[in-house]
């Protein structure tokens, strides 16, 4: 109970003065929801590390090919079939061509895929799936009936025709993703406003009256935000594997170009035989994949405020 | 003090609002729940209402309805002589920033994935009344008026106690400086303390700016002290209005007795000897409310034509208005 | 509600109007028809058969036959298998598709819902990371690869279980895992999304409060609120996997549906792609339509059927 | 002494880890219940009444931690004890109310369901026993026609009728212990009179235990004898009813009298009587007296020094460094009984 | 479908030592389009009517024709008529086999009702295209049924290996009453199928199993020493190898590619059986810059097809250097391949002599060459084989090509319209007599996708049929010189079929246009 120390010092017994009394006022900048969801998607190591690995994959895509000693298409059919060695890292394909190279090629075309079925998953998806939602009624009933009939036209019967329509190339292959992939993202965006729009917080938005794309797209979507991540992550593998079935059919990139999907397909009738033919490609896709999914989940953490820690 | 000549800023005529009650796997509305029921009030500019009455009699459905949450069943919204109870959304926008809410939920009414600072900030983005360095110290005058720190505006509703996040919600509905603003029990989760600094903020803003105020609250010392004019609800209905001063001290409906007999005083002593009239009866449902007057049931009063006929909303006294069948003559 | 459903059966009949009309057309703007071969037919021949299958009436005579004998009942017979109607061979191939569906769809969510609500609840444990690893290499790793795997190890190696066809319990594992095994990890993550969000819910917290076990807590109280999304998925993709996967069917020579719709379509067997496109978008607009119930079920605040 | 504390809380201290640092929401708090006993925890809104109920509950969500103390509930602390046996105690010998009552209802189970959840689960009873007894519960917190209420769904209730949802709920299994986070904020005052009368019988009747956390200072006086008054995470002052309304100790608690309007006073409009400025920020909680920046009798000390206890009575003690000998003297505070009063 | 003991009811069990039924489990591939013996166009559904039917001849090792269904048969002077004695043959219910059934079961398969995709194998019956394209009458069809035992044919003109297409299955015979009765569902129903051969159907499930047993009312059933065989159909070849290897399956023919060389060096199992057909390139002979031979023999000589089939296709094909694949004997028992020598097509490339060529036609070193399309239809072997002649092109001329692939059915109408400049192509015989191949090239040929009219083949070929022995041979040699010149095609190589048969399986023939006869076949433990 003795206060020794201070009880000498009369001036303690003094009253305040306004300065003293706002002395330990700080103010923080202020910071808005995104702002602070990149502070905290920075602060999640392993996020960053897959965001970190997916920009130097594109890198590499983009840039070793350029200075790498040989190229897709280069073939040696005596040097066919090698296992990894120092000279061919990756070990070589059916037509003796370096492997690596090629894969580090495929990834021009994957990702690509990837990113466009995940952005238009983005784009399409959450806006036509939350205006459905959003609006309601007849609206709903209307757009999902599309969505119905746009998924249950037979997928290869349309890819036929577009490849007749526009020929092969990535163009077409963006066309026929686009067009089909945001559909699974359109019906789970719905689900997920429908639950959403009953909430008090979007009465209080309309209230001040925010419009409706404001409240779609700042209050519910935000809120939607996980399962939109995952169905965004997840259709990018499924996206890399349309890409190799739209190949298959034609419409993809012409050969010797040939994405992981493709090289994984082709390599499926000899991976007893030649298992790194299977094994690079898809070691490449499980990689990035894991990065996105990485990426996924700590851009849901960080979307989430109530996630600390 | 208030005008009593002022202009009329919002007059409701017949409200009604009923909710269908759905029932098995394939939803039939069985029954309506009748939560507001011809209710009719009106308000000056810069007049204060205050609406109190048993919990689930409609106040909150009343103020919801007003500020066109739901669509009204029947009945008009007349804002400055303009029926604003069947506009569209799109019509409504330039009314949403005369007419402002403050919820009775305060965590509900949060969105929880944006900051403190952004659900501040957003009724200054929708109706573009500031931007960059001035909406940001906007959104720290707003937090400041309401007893909050700057510092909240990077933090989440979660993380705030109960009756900080309604003071967020009420620096919400200030931000757009509104005229008339509907308190849904602003002030029921705040300590008293603080609810002291926002009923006395509440009434700055009114004498600086005029604002008109439908203040529905529970704690009935409060709602005195704030209102100028007081309506009792009672099962969807408006049983007594009058002013304040004159409904404390001599209410005229049995209910309106009844509930200021039960206000618990904030003393030890007093509050040991009080008398309360502790009201008998089960407490009817909104789903079949009781025929005639629908107090009757638990009324210490009640005659016989109580049952039979459902007692007019009239004047009895100037400026004051009750429904019960004691008065008339 | 009894209005809204007839509504719906409405919607779902243009709907399936409006899906055959676009694959009829579709089908016969692709090139190619059932009777193009490496060897030319004779020009006598191809009229013939022409002839046989009313090939040379005008497109909208076709179509209009077609919808006539599709509102019959009747779907028509296949051009390329002689003799054989495709009411017949949905009635062959549905019934094995239906079988390793509904197998896989029971695996889906006895094994894609569990898992991810564990990791939900474990979040940011090894545990967790263990789990969704998996689940991630169950999309990343595609079903055929995966298929191809399993044979060799299960079938060639270890001969533990058969390598093809589909005729007894044994025969059944492998598929219905390859089938299974991205829709277990894609319900699985939202599943595991989901929770995540439910379980800071002030809600949980009053069942906590309630002293009820943690398994009530998660399964009842959380779950519920968190299926939205998962129900959505489940829906289509039942329609989906009940008729029968291409790949699977093909890998492990299974004699469904799947397999037979694909083939149809290189076969250019016209009403086959048809009478396949209907019964499918049948089964899928129903599944929709259940979804939609389902919907109203799990969360009472969700009215579907307003106007 | 602890022997007959039903409830024995020990330098109790709970903190939030967020992004931006740990927020000491409670920072050392001790108080007792014995059975039978009803207290209130008043104080400023955020000033931690919530967390202190939560961590008593080991309710706290993810960031929040117990760092420290003890939580003695008959004599075992609870702070040490594991999830699945708290599952026990949880619901059947301490109840909770919560502050928030739309989002503490699940939304998608009827109000039914959810609270003969509690009652199957406590009283081991038959499903139609329970519904029974939750249609009671129900009719005694005055809910109109029970029976069809319990098939509803919480958004279907109304603000008030949600809370005595959740007070039904926490009363059907009669606990040793309730605590009540602002059970009555939502109700008006005849409803709130019929709560309180049940909470008074729960009380009497089967010698429950009751914490009551409100604003509400006339509800505190009715149910409680003793009254602990909460602030920037610490108890400022904790006494006896009359101690506490009679005799303030702490400028804090003064002011809390202070800015309460009389329903008796004519409405001429005088101005409430706040107490200026802003909370602390548990951030960075401040060393000396969290209330010092917003005291009118605030000394340098204050800014410098956290306050120890001083105690007046048995029952009565205040955290003030005016209590201290060497402090100037300030009437409000070391005068004599305020007789003014607050009547 | 499930596995059922129907198998074990036709079992000889004296025949064999083990208790256990003899059968072998054939994977088919694709479920056959239909059994019916008229309709039937595929390999996989021949492969399974050679079994379980017989028509008038067989054939031996050599694929000359052999007694079957007729004892014996007199030839006319002209070479025109044939006529048939029946020997007393059973159907599988045990009915007596008629005349009468083959003249029905042959007119049916012409008759333009019917539709029959593989009519044109019977146009060398007299009248048989006329009514086929509803010019003649039925009656006008040169077959006739004497009597219950003897069958009279009239051929259009001389046909050399008309006995031996007596032993395709378009000329089975089917029973008339069972065949009226229900004309698209008897071949399904296996209770209504009946068959002459060493085996019958028993069960069919779509898809998955095909199965057969012996048939005990076949003449020669003593003979046969098998119970029965089970037709799989799995597709996917890895899948099918990895059911061979585990034992699931006796026999395979459609292994994965890059299996076969390790299979080759080490599985006992594995055999190359020869298969009559060759691998192609077209060229659009109306398309710049492949309109000038020149450039087309540039082309045909820049590749290395010894590297093609030795690391590419690896499944013991031989690299082409003509259009007629080896295998098919002229009338003086010498090979129609040998005869006609190579054309100076080289195993490996002639990178020289292609360059020069290039050069003259005005692309020194590939300069000023346009980049050119390959088509080739989807599949895994095409594309590898593309891929490899791609950059050979590349490397031994300058010249860049693109590859592009197409659905099959797209690639089919795409290349019959002209709408390529070279096109990935390929040939199986249909009887084994080289004018299978080269009638292909006529101008009023359906399958002439190289849009190459020429006058004097059509005139070489039409002489060759109307000519015998020796004439016949140099008319053909000498048509398949000119096509060969014009470069219209560039030969890759000649199609093989590799095979697994497990060791057990004893004394199984297969026939070049890809036929798996189980007649003599036994499985020895
Ligand atoms: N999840 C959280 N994260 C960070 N801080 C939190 C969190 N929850 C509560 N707090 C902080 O803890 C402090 C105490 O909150 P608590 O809810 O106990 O207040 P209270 O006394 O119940 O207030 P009220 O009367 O307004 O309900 C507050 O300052 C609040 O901001
Ligand atoms: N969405 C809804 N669906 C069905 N019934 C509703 C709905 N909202 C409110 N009600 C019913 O309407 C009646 C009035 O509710 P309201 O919320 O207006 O009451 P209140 O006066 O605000 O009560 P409190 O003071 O408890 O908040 C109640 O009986 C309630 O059950
Ligand atoms: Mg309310
Ligand atoms: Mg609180």
């Amino acid at each position: 109970m003795e206060n020794t120390q201070l009880k000498n010092a009369q001036d303690l017994w003094q009253p305040l003065s306004k300065a003293e009394r706002d002395a330990d006022k700080i103010v923080r900048p202020s910071m808005t929801y995104w702002q602070d969801v990149w502070r905290r998607l920075k602060g999640n190591k392993v996020a960053m590390g897959s965001l970190i690995f997916l920009v130097f994959l594109i890198l590499v895509a983009i840039f070793v090919p350029m200075f790498w000693p040989y190229s897709y298409s280069d073939q040696n059919l005596m040097n066919a079939n090698q296992s990894p060695t120092a000279e061919h890292i990756f070990g070589t394909d059916k037509h003796g061509r370096d492997l690596f190279i090629r894969v580090i090629y495929g990834a021009r075309i994957s990702l690509t895929v990837g990113i466009a079925a995940s952005i238009i998953n983005l784009v399409v998806g959450v806006v036509y799936g939350g205006i459905s939602g959003y609006v309601g009624g007849r609206t709903d009933n209307l757009m999902m009936r599309i969505v119905d009939i746009l998924y249950t036209i037979p997928l290869t019967l349309y890819v036929i025709l577009l490849m007749v329509w526009l020929g092969a190339g990535m163009k077409s292959i963006l066309i026929a993703i686009g067009t089909t992939y945001w559909i699974s993202m359109a019906r789970i965006v719905r689900g997920q406003i429908l639950s959403l729009k009953e909430q008090e917080y979007v009465m209080a938005a309309r209230t001040l009256g925010a419009s409706d794309s404001r409240i779609l797209f700042k209050h519910l979507v935000p809120n939607a935000m996980g399962p939109i991540i995952v169905t965004m992550t997840m259709s990018i593998p499924s996206a890399i594997f349309t890409e190799a079935f739209l190949s298959f059919i034609g419409l993809g990139v012409s050969a010797p170009k040939a994405s992981w999907g493709v090289l994984a397909n082709d390599a499926l009738g000899s991976f007893m035989l030649y298992p790194h033919h299977l094994f690079f490609p898809a070691l490449a896709l499980s990689l990035t994949m894991l990065a996105f999914n990485f990426l996924g989940d700590g851009l849901r953490d960080a979307l989430d405020p109530k996630m600390r820690k | 003090m208030i005008n009593k000549d002022a202009e009329v800023l919002i007059e409701v005529k017949n409200l009604k609002k009923y909710f269908p009650v759905h029932k098995g796997f394939f939803k039939r509305t069985t029954q309506n729940v009748q939560a507001v029921d011809d209710v009719s009030f009106a308000i000056r500019s810069g007049e204060t209402l205050g609406l109190v009455g048993e919990s689930g009699c409609g106040k909150s459905t009343t103020g919801r309805t007003i500020i066109r949450l739901y669509e009204p069943t029947s009945g008009e919204i007349i804002y400055k002589g303009t029926e604003i109870g069947r506009l569209s959304q799109k019509e409504l926008k330039p009314y949403r920033k005369k007419i402002q809410m403050i919820f009775q939920d305060p965590y509900a009414s949060l969105n929880a994935r944006m900051t403190v600072g952004d659900i501040i900030g957003e009724p200054l983005d929708i109706h573009e009344l500031a931007s960059g360095k001035e909406r940001l110290e906007k959104i720290h005058q707003l937090l400041h008026d309401v007893g909050l720190n700057p510092d909240h505006a990077t933090r989440y509703p979660h993380e705030f106690s109960g009756g900080q996040r309604q003071r967020i919600g009420i620096a919400r509905a200030l931000a757009v400086e509104p005229d008339f603003i509907i308190c849904d029990e602003p002030i029921s989760a705040l300590d008293v303390s603080i609810q002291a600094q926002v009923v006395n903020m509440l009434e700055d803003l009114q004498r600086e700016r005029n604002i008109t105020y439908l203040f529905i609250a529970h704690d009935l010392s409060m709602v005195k002290h704030i209102s100028d004019r007081i309506g009792v609800m009672y099962l969807g209905k408006m049983v007594e209005l009058g002013p304040a001063d004159d409904l404390y001290n001599s209410p005229q409906h049995p209910y309106t007795q009844a509930l200021l007999s039960a206000v618990p005083v904030p003393d030890p002593n007093i509050s040991k000897n009080s008398k309360r009239i502790i009201l008998t009866g089960d407490v009817p449902s909104p789903m079949n409310p009781p025929s005639g007057c629908r107090f009757r049931t638990r009324c210490q009063y009640a005659m016989d034509i109580c049952k039979e006929q459902e007692p007019e909303f009239v004047e009895i006294a100037p400026g004051r208005m009750c429904a019960c069948h004691l008065h008339k003559k | 509600m009894g209005r809204y459903v007839l509504k719906r059966i409405g919607s779902m009949v243009i709907t399936l109007f409006v899906i055959t009309t676009f694959t009829f057309i579709m089908m016969h703007l692709v090139p190619g028809g059932p009777f193009t071969s490496e060897k030319k037919l004779p020009p006598e021949i191809e009229r013939a058969l022409a002839e046989k299958y009313n090939l040379n009436d005008p497109i909208s005579t076709q179509y209009f036959d077609y919808l006539k004998g599709v509102a019959q009942g009747d779907l028509g017979p296949s051009f390329k298998y002689k003799g054989r109607d495709v009411s017949g061979m949905i009635g062959d191939y549905f019934p094995v598709s239906a079988q390793l569906g509904g197998i896989a769809i029971a695996v889906i969510l006895l094994i894609g819902v569990p898992i991810g609500v564990i990791s939900a609840l474990k979040q940011g444990t090894w545990l967790d990371s263990f789990v969704m690893l998996f689940a991630i290499l169950g999309v990343t790793i595609p079903s055929f690869v995966l298929a191809a795997l399993m044979i060799y190890v299960f079938g060639v190696k270890l001969k533990v279980l058969p390598t093809s066809r589909w005729a007894s319990p044994k025969h059944m594992v492998m598929p219905v895992f390859a089938l299974a095994a991205y829709s277990v990890a894609f319900i699985a993550r939202l599943t595991r999304s989901s929770m995540l969000e439910v379980i800071q819910q002030d809600y949980i917290r009053t069942a906590r409060a309630k002293g009820l076990s943690e398994g009530v807590v998660v399964f009842k109280h959380a779950l519920k609120n968190a299926l939205i999304p998962i129900v959505t998925y489940i829906g289509p993709m039942a329609a989906g996997i009940l008729t029968g996967s291409f790949v699977i069917e093909k890998i492990f020579a299974i004699p469904g549906m799947g397999r037979m719709f694909v083939e149809s379509i290189s076969n250019r067997d016209y009403t086959v792609i048809m009478g396949v496109t209907i019964f499918y978008a049948a089964i899928l607009v129903v599944m929709v339509f259940i979804v939609d119930l389902v919907y109203g079920v799990i969360d009472p605040r969700i009215k579907i059927d307003e106007d | 002494m602890s022997s007959e504390n039903l409830l024995d809380v020990k330098n109790l201290k709970t903190s939030f880890f967020t992004h931006v640092g740990e927020v000491k929401a409670i920072r050392g708090v001790d108080f007792h219940l014995k059975k039978g006993e009803a207290i209130g925890i008043v104080g400023e809104s955020g000033s931690g009444k919530s967390v202190t109920s939560l961590s008593v509950m080991k309710l706290l969500l993810n960031p929040g931690k117990i760092i420290d103390g003890q939580i003695l509930f008959n004599g075992e602390d609870l702070a040490t004890k594991t999830d699945k046996e708290m599952q026990s105690i949880r619901g059947n010998e301490i109840s909770m109310i919560f502050q928030d009552p739309m989002t503490s209802l699940n939304p998608v189970y009827t109000i039914g369901d959810q609270i003969m959840e509690a009652i199957i689960k406590h009283q081991k009873v038959s499903k139609e026993e329970a519904r029974k007894k939750a249609v009671e519960m129900l009719r005694l917190v005055g809910i109109p026609s029970p029976e069809k209420r319990i098939k509803q769904y919480p958004h279907e209730f109304s603000g008030g009728m949600r809370q005595r949802a959740m007070i039904a709920m926490a009363l059907s299994c009669e606990p040793q212990l309730l605590i009540a986070d602002e059970p009555t904020t939502a109700l008006d005052v005849t409803i709130q009179a019929q709560i309180l009368e049940l909470m008074k019988d729960l009380k009497d009747r089967l010698n429950t235990s009751i914490i009551l956390i409100t604003h509400d200072l006339g509800v505190v006086v009715d149910v409680c004898s003793r009254i602990i008054v909460m602030y920037g995470g610490l108890i400022m002052e904790e006494g006896s009813s009359e101690e506490i309304f009679y005799n303030p100790k702490h400028p804090y608690t003064l002011g809390l009298l202070k800015s309460i309007p009389k329903i008796t006073e004519k409405s001429d409009k005088q101005r409430l009587i706040p107490i200026d400025g802003t909370p602390p920020d548990l951030l960075k909680p401040p060393k000396g007296c969290p209330f010092a920046p917003r005291c009118d009798f605030a000394m340098r000390i204050c800014m410098e020094q956290s306050p120890e206890y001083t105690q007046m009575s048995p029952t009565h003690r205040s955290m003030c460094h005016l209590l201290h000998p060497d402090a100037p003297s300030v009437p409000e505070i070391n005068g004599n009984m305020n007789k003014e009063g607050q009547a | 479908g499930c596995g059922g003991n129907q198998a074990a009811e036709g079992g000889d069990e004296a025949a064999g030592e083990s208790t256990e039924p003899k059968i072998v489990r054939h994977n088919l591939g694709a479920d056959p389009q239909t059994i019916d013996p008229a309709l039937n166009t595929a390999v996989d559904g021949a492969i399974f009517l050679v079994n379980v039917f017989e028509g008038l001849c067989r054939t031996d090792e050599n694929e000359k024709a052999i007694p079957g269904m007729a004892e014996s048969w007199e030839v006319s002077e002209d070479g025109l008529t044939y006529t048939f004695k029946l020997r007393d043959a059973k159907w599988s219910d045990g009915e007596p086999v008629k005349a009468q059934d083959f003249e029905f079961a042959w007119k049916r398969a012409l008759d333009p009702t019917t539709a029959a995709e593989y009519a044109y194998q019977m146009y060398y019956l007299k009248g048989g295209e006329a009514f086929n394209s509803g010019e003649a009458t039925i009656d006008e069809v040169g077959v006739k049924a004497i009597d219950d035992k003897t069958l009279e044919v009239v051929l259009e003109s001389p046909t050399p290996y008309f006995l031996e297409l007596t032993a395709f299955p378009t000329y089975f015979p089917v029973r008339k009453d069972i065949v009226e009765a229900d004309p698209e569902g008897w071949a399904l129903n296996m209770e209504t199928y009946i068959s002459n051969g060493p085996f019958k159907a028993v069960e069919w499930s779509h898809n998955d199993v095909l199965k057969v047993v012996k048939n005990e009312n076949y003449y020669d059933a003593d003979s046969i020493q098998l119970d029965g065989i089970d037709f799989y159909m799995i597709v996917e070849e890895s899948t099918g190898m990895s059911a061979y290897e585990s034992g699931e399956i006796d026999y395979l023919e459609h292994i994965p590619t890059d299996q076969i060389p390790t299979l080759q060096e080490s599985h006992e199992d594995f055999e190359i059986q020869p298969y009559l057909g060759t691998y192609f390139y077209v060229f659009n002979t109306t398309k710049e810059p492949v309109n000038d031979p020149k450039v087309r023999k540039a082309l045909t000589l820049a590749i290395d097809r010894q590297a093609i089939v030795d690391v590419v296709t690896k499944g013991g094909q031989k690299p082409a250097s003509g259009f007629v694949p080896s295998g098919m004997t002229l009338s003086d028992g010498s090979d129609f391949r040998e005869k006609g020598g190579d054309f100076g097509i080289p195993a490996t490339a002639n990178v020289e002599e292609a360059k020069k060529l290039l050069a003259e036609a005005g692309y020194p070193d590939g300069q000023g060459f346009p980049t050119i399309e390959v088509m080739y239809n989807t599949l895994e072997a095409h594309k590898a084989i593309a891929e490899a002649i791609q950059e050979m092109w590349k490397q031994n001329l300058g010249i860049n090509v693109e590859l592009r692939n197409e659905e099959w059915k797209v690639f089919q109408e795409t290349r019959t319209q002209g709408d390529f400049i070279i096109a990935r192509h390929g040939w199986i015989g249909d009887y084994v007599d080289p004018m299978t191949f080269l009638d292909m090239w006529l101008s009023n040929s359906g399958n002439n996708d190289a849009d190459w009219f020429n006058d004097e083949y059509d005139k070489l070929i039409a002489d060759s049929k109307k000519a015998e022995g020796a004439d016949r041979d140099a008319l053909m040699l000498q048509a398949e010189k000119l096509m060969m010149d014009a470069n219209i095609t560039m030969p890759i190589y000649y199609y093989t079929k590799p095979t697994l048969l497990k060791s057990y399986v004893k004394g199984v023939h297969f026939s070049p246009l890809g036929f798996v006869f189980y007649h003599n076949a036994t499985i020895e433990k």
